[in-house]
């Protein structure tokens, strides 16, 4: 009874995240069939006209995380090794529950922190760059940096409380300082607990969506002339998820093709994000 | 203490009552009125009302013609195309306001001279040919930023329809997007060169102006009442409730207040003009 | 012997936790070139006393210290002391092996790369010269690129000995370095021990009365005693086990023979 | 050289763990800074005015209040039963690995997916409409993972002797189950799906296309058609659309409201969660 009960609420539970996979896959069809992998590498989405090329959202999104990631994954490491490194046991738990709480606070709040605070801030700071609005990549990219820091330094920080103490103990015997331990002990072996952490982060990032739909600016089609130039980074953009929870949504549902895009975008993200986690939790597995 | 009550009052009563509640979607220019309407209803006429405004004018419509709500809001006339899109729906518009379009700056352009455009101008603006303010009459040098309404705003489809004739004509333009009114002018207000459409009661001659507007004749127009009601001053719109055939219930009842005299001085608080200056 | 200053002297050392005296007035004087052997029953704190003579203890929060070590009569304890370079004079075997995650090579050099800034051929001498001295050279000679975890649990303990030797320590110090063994590759430790003795000075805590027979010149008994542990005998291995005074060493004795 | 190297690092990881903590605190400290004066009984008992410029934000607890509800409700048995199929039922390595990294997986996908995954099969193919039971369904799928992932490391962290013990007796299976494991595990459940709610009290995302309206929702009578008014969407849409004065301290206000909701959520799934990390560091 018991054991059939919970096969039965197991297998329903897993049916309808496969269903969620399959819907994405089978209402997408329609732009796949139409326009292939061209949908993916296409610069123009333009609904009226019928045009759904992708690439600009993969752009915006990708651009948006890695700026974040690289905010937030040297200062977030930083953290990490201080608290797991130099702080006594006691002061280390108190901490690591404050920043768990911390990783908790909900995007839609930092969405209200971005739009009243950050886009002003980053308007006047980048000034002599001339930056359109407020409304920039950089700008979302730097609220992402801000929502990860607390998971990238509780996840960090697992990482390294993974290396056992005795390696740390066996190398300061030897004479070796704490900032020489670090070096050769405590990161090269955390080295596969740390990237997983800034995979999950990277996941997460990608798939974030409230705040920075409130402060990346919503330009479509916003795709730079020049790779190796950072002004495109003080332009509005678009992300996967900003469009996905945007206006087009609601007025996509009915147009089979239009909505197609829409799913498209969908699964496009839930590839992305999925395989970011997949590879994260499997490196965070052979870690421990 | 009152919505505890009405908890109270729900709970006890949870399952036998079924009243379905008269939904209405749409346009934000729209809500203003309805929304501040429905909290009268639902205090005094113990109506059911929830208000939303996802989508815009263009959410009220897809959204009364799916069946999702029974009350649309739109700041833009029904089109042939959406009337196709939903032919199981009858659309019907009863008119509670009239509005207008804006083009609103922010203060620096304002005061760098630029008082007013005309179509040709603003087309070149749209079109992205023009990208520097100083081409379009302004003291100093500054760059155009542009924020555009996004897709499906009422607001977005008068401007095209004035300039363009229809919003398939429009070129294809890669601004930043803005949605409801207040976002707009908040970010107007805190851009330097910027411009973007706005509802032209939302223009407050403090952080956002509004321009003149020459049409075809070319003297230009200022979007003040009494321009709009003679509709002079070209971006005029009308403001709509909509309902699949002639309101009944609920929905009537709304839409009766909504043209009464309470209902038309909400109109007119929040900017709009009533129907009785357009009468004049 | 007695007119050469101790290399090690423990001067009424105590050591504390917030709530408790772990060890009372511990004063010891510890020779150049013996074996010196810590026994005494398990929790009597021979480990604590062990890792206070090279300061392991600080990285244990919430122990407190008072009295000093000298190490050749410089304090260790004393504020401008630098605890690294005194880590680097006093080398540490501990009764697991522990094994850095690289190659054997890596392994040997893991301390003396960066605390003695060898150039690249010093590192290649020294890797032979310290695995000579731990007699592992024979057994790895052919494989010092291969990772350190493919080695036996015996030849690991000597791995590390040999890493703790690479830095040229003044004094070893060994925290039951046998007790994780088998009975072959504890001879070959004991052996080992013998060996070093002509040229090193050894601190060792070891369970086993007959190993401390075998390797020790001298001896200290540490117990508890009013709820701390305390040195309640010491002197020549010899005298201090064929006739023990204090009734509790030889109460101790009776029972581990 | 060696001892000024080391100095340096360390200054530069305390450096970067006092920058961390004052940015994330900051915000913090900004919107109870800015939300506090707002706080007041007739916040919490009156429902919305003037488009959020007036009233209060009654209506909005109660309706995150029903979508957690029911998230809770709907996701806690099939965690347990996900946990014990990982635990117990399946007994391939290989099948409880895939499914634990199915769990993982899942745990990062996007709420926004999940949100338009509601939006097609509730709101549209099943014609609910917007209704709090598809919000209270996507959330719950969306913390589903997290709650059975820590209800997972719960019953891992039982020491197997009690089970060898109960079997030793010649307990079968599901009496092992009942008697030794959902026994034992009961803080994993409460702590994992706290922390669940505390991620679904938060969420916008997921349930702006299927659960929640800006205006006019009170308690729901049906299913179809029947929305709620939730914190975060009433953020959301004051965020963008609203910065009059007299919204402003409201919308802060509803930021501090909700913050606090989702920090308790957390702060009581604590002691349990460090009882754990004590047990796990032995």
């Amino acid at each position: 009874m018991t054991r059939a009960l919970s096969w039965i609420l197991s297998l329903t539970a897993l049916a309808s995240l496969v269903l969620l996979v399959g819907v994405f896959t089978w209402q997408s069809s329609v732009i796949w069939q139409r326009d292939g992998i061209a949908y993916v590498t296409g610069h123009s989405w333009f609904y009226r006209q019928q045009q759904f090329g992708a690439f600009s959202l993969l752009y915006g999104s990708i651009v948006v995380s890695s700026m974040a990631l690289l905010l937030a994954g040297p200062l977030g490491l930083g953290a990490a090794l201080f608290i797991a490194e130099y702080l006594p046991q006691k002061t280390r738990l108190v901490l690591k529950s404050l920043i768990e709480l911390l990783a908790g606070i909900p995007s839609v709040v930092y969405g209200l922190l971005g739009i009243l605070l950050l886009r002003g801030w980053v308007y006047e700071t980048f000034e002599r760059f001339e930056p359109l609005s407020g409304d920039t990549l950089l700008t979302a990219g730097i609220l992402l940096a801000i929502m990860l820091l607390p998971t990238v330094v509780s996840l960090s920080e697992d990482a390294l409380r993974a290396v056992p103490a005795s390696q740390r103990r066996a190398a300061r015997a030897l004479g070796l300082t704490r900032a020489e331990t670090i070096w050769s002990v405590c990161l090269p072996q955390a080295r596969r607990g740390i990237t997983s952490a800034f995979l999950l982060a990277l996941g997460r990032s990608l798939g974030e969506t409230v705040a920075i739909f409130l402060v990346v600016g919503r330009q479509d089609n916003n795709v730079p002339h020049s790779w190796l130039s950072p002004a495109p980074l003080l332009q509005a953009g678009q992300t996967l998820t900003s469009k996905l929870g945007g206006a087009e949504t609601n007025i996509a549902y009915g147009d089979p093709l239009h909505w197609s895009a829409i799913m498209g975008l969908g699964l496009i993200l839930l590839i992305l994000t999925g395989a970011a986690t997949l590879l994260g939790t499997v490196r965070r597995e052979r870690n421990a | 203490m009152r919505p505890i009550l009405t908890l109270g009052l729900y709970l006890a009563t949870a399952g036998f009552v079924s009243a379905a509640p008269l939904k209405i979607n749409g346009s934000t220019t729209v809500n203003l009125p309805v929304a501040e309407a429905a909290e009268i209803l639902r205090a005094e006429n113990k109506l059911d009302i929830q208000v939303d405004t996802q989508g815009g004018s263009g959410g009220g419509i897809s959204m009364l013609g799916d069946g999702l709500v029974q009350m649309g809001m739109s700041s833009k006339p029904v089109s042939e195309d959406d009337r196709k899109k939903y032919p199981q729906c009858d659309f019907h518009e009863t008119r509670i306001g009239e509005d207008a379009v804006a083009l609103i700056v922010s203060k620096d352009v304002w005061e760098s001279g630029v008082h007013e455009l005309n179509k040709a101008q603003i087309k070149d603006l749209y079109g992205g040919k023009v990208t520097n303010w100083r081409d379009l009459g302004g003291v100093k040098s500054q760059r155009i930023v542009f924020f555009n309404k996004e897709p499906g705003r009422g607001t977005w489809e008068v401007f095209v329809h004035w300039l363009y004739g229809s919003p398939k004509l429009a070129p294809q333009v890669n601004f930043p997007e803005v949605g409801g009114n207040e976002e707009t002018r908040n970010k107007v207000g805190s851009t330097r060169g910027a411009i973007s459409q706005l509802s032209a009661s939302w223009a407050d001659g403090k952080t956002v102006f509004a321009l003149a507007v020459s049409g075809d004749d070319g003297q230009p127009v200022e979007p003040t009442p009494n321009h709009i009601a003679t509709h002079k001053y070209p971006m005029s719109r009308p403001l709509f409730v909509l309902t699949n055939g002639a309101p009944v219930g609920d929905a009537k009842t709304t839409v009766d207040f909504l043209l009464s005299p309470r209902g038309q001085k909400l109109v007119e608080k929040h900017g709009y003009l009533p129907l009785k200056a357009l009468a004049k | 012997m007695s007119e050469v200053p101790p290399i090690l002297q423990i001067q009424k050392l105590e050591v504390r936790t917030h709530a408790r005296l772990l060890l009372r007035n511990i004063t010891l004087s510890i020779f150049e070139g013996e074996i010196f052997g810590l026994i005494g029953p398990s929790g009597a704190g021979k480990s604590t006393l062990l890792r206070s003579l090279n300061r392991l203890n600080d990285l244990l929060p919430g122990l407190y210290v008072k009295g000093d070590v000298l190490l050749r009569g410089q304090s260790v304890y004393a504020r401008d002391t630098d605890v690294n370079s005194i880590r680097t004079r006093i080398g540490m075997l501990f009764q697991q092996p522990v094994i850095f995650p690289t190659t054997i090579r890596e392994n040997v050099l893991f301390g003396a790369k960066r605390v003695l800034a060898l150039g690249k051929v010093e590192q290649t001498v020294r890797v032979e010269s310290a695995l000579r001295e731990s007699s592992l050279w024979d057994e790895v000679k052919d494989r010092l690129q291969q990772p350190a975890s493919a080695l036996s649990v015996g030849q690991q303990q000597r791995l590390c000995l040999a890493r703790a030797l690479a830095v040229q320590p003044e004094v070893l110090l060994m925290d039951e370095p046998t007790s994780a063994l088998d009975p072959r590759s504890t001879a070959a430790i004991e052996e080992l021990l013998l060996r070093l003795k002509t040229r090193h000075t050894i601190v060792i805590v070891t369970h086993n009365i007959t190993q401390a027979r075998r390797v020790t010149n001298s001896l200290a008994f540490v117990a508890i005693q009013d709820g701390a542990g305390e040195i309640l005998e010491h002197g020549a291995t010899k005298a201090l086990l064929s006739a023990p005074k204090n009734p509790i060493l030889a109460d101790y004795l009776t029972h581990s023979s | 050289m060696r001892k000024a190297k080391d100095l340096l690092l360390g200054t530069l990881l305390g450096a970067c763990l006092l920058a961390t903590l004052a940015i994330v605190g900051g915000l913090v400290f900004a919107i109870v800074h800015r939300g506090w004066p707002a706080i007041s009984v007739s916040f919490f008992t009156e429902q919305i005015r003037l488009v959020g410029a007036d009233g209060g934000i009654f209506w909005n607890l109660i309706g995150t209040g029903i979508l957690l509800v029911t998230a809770l409700l709907a996701s806690a048995p099939c965690a347990v039963s996900l946990a014990l199929l990982e635990r117990v039922w399946l007994r391939s390595p290989q099948l409880r690995r895939l499914l634990r990294l199915a769990l993982y997986t899942i745990n990062g996908l996007p709420s926004i997916v999940f949100g338009i995954f509601g939006f097609i099969v509730f709101v549209q193919w099943c014609g609910w409409g917007k209704s709090w039971l598809a919000g209270g369904l996507v959330l719950a799928m969306s913390m589903l993972p997290t709650v059975t992932i820590v209800l997972l490391e719960r019953i891992a962290a039982i020491p197997t002797r009690y089970v060898e013990a109960a079997a030793a007796l010649g307990l079968n299976r599901t009496q092992i189950v009942w008697a030794v494991l959902m026994r034992q595990s009961w803080g994993g459940l409460i702590s994992g799906s706290l922390l669940g709610l505390a991620r679904a009290a938060g969420e916008t995302a997921p349930i702006m296309f299927t659960a929640t309206i800006f205006a006019g929702a009170t308690f729901p009578r049906a299913v179809v058609e029947s929305p709620v008014l939730t914190l975060s969407y009433h953020i959301f849409i004051l965020a963008q659309d609203s910065f009059a004065p007299a919204v402003g301290t409201k919308l802060w206000g509803a930021a501090l409201v909700l913050l606090g909701l989702v920090f308790s959520f957390t702060l009581a799934a604590l002691p349990a969660r460090l009882r754990q990390h004590e047990e796990s560091n032995v």
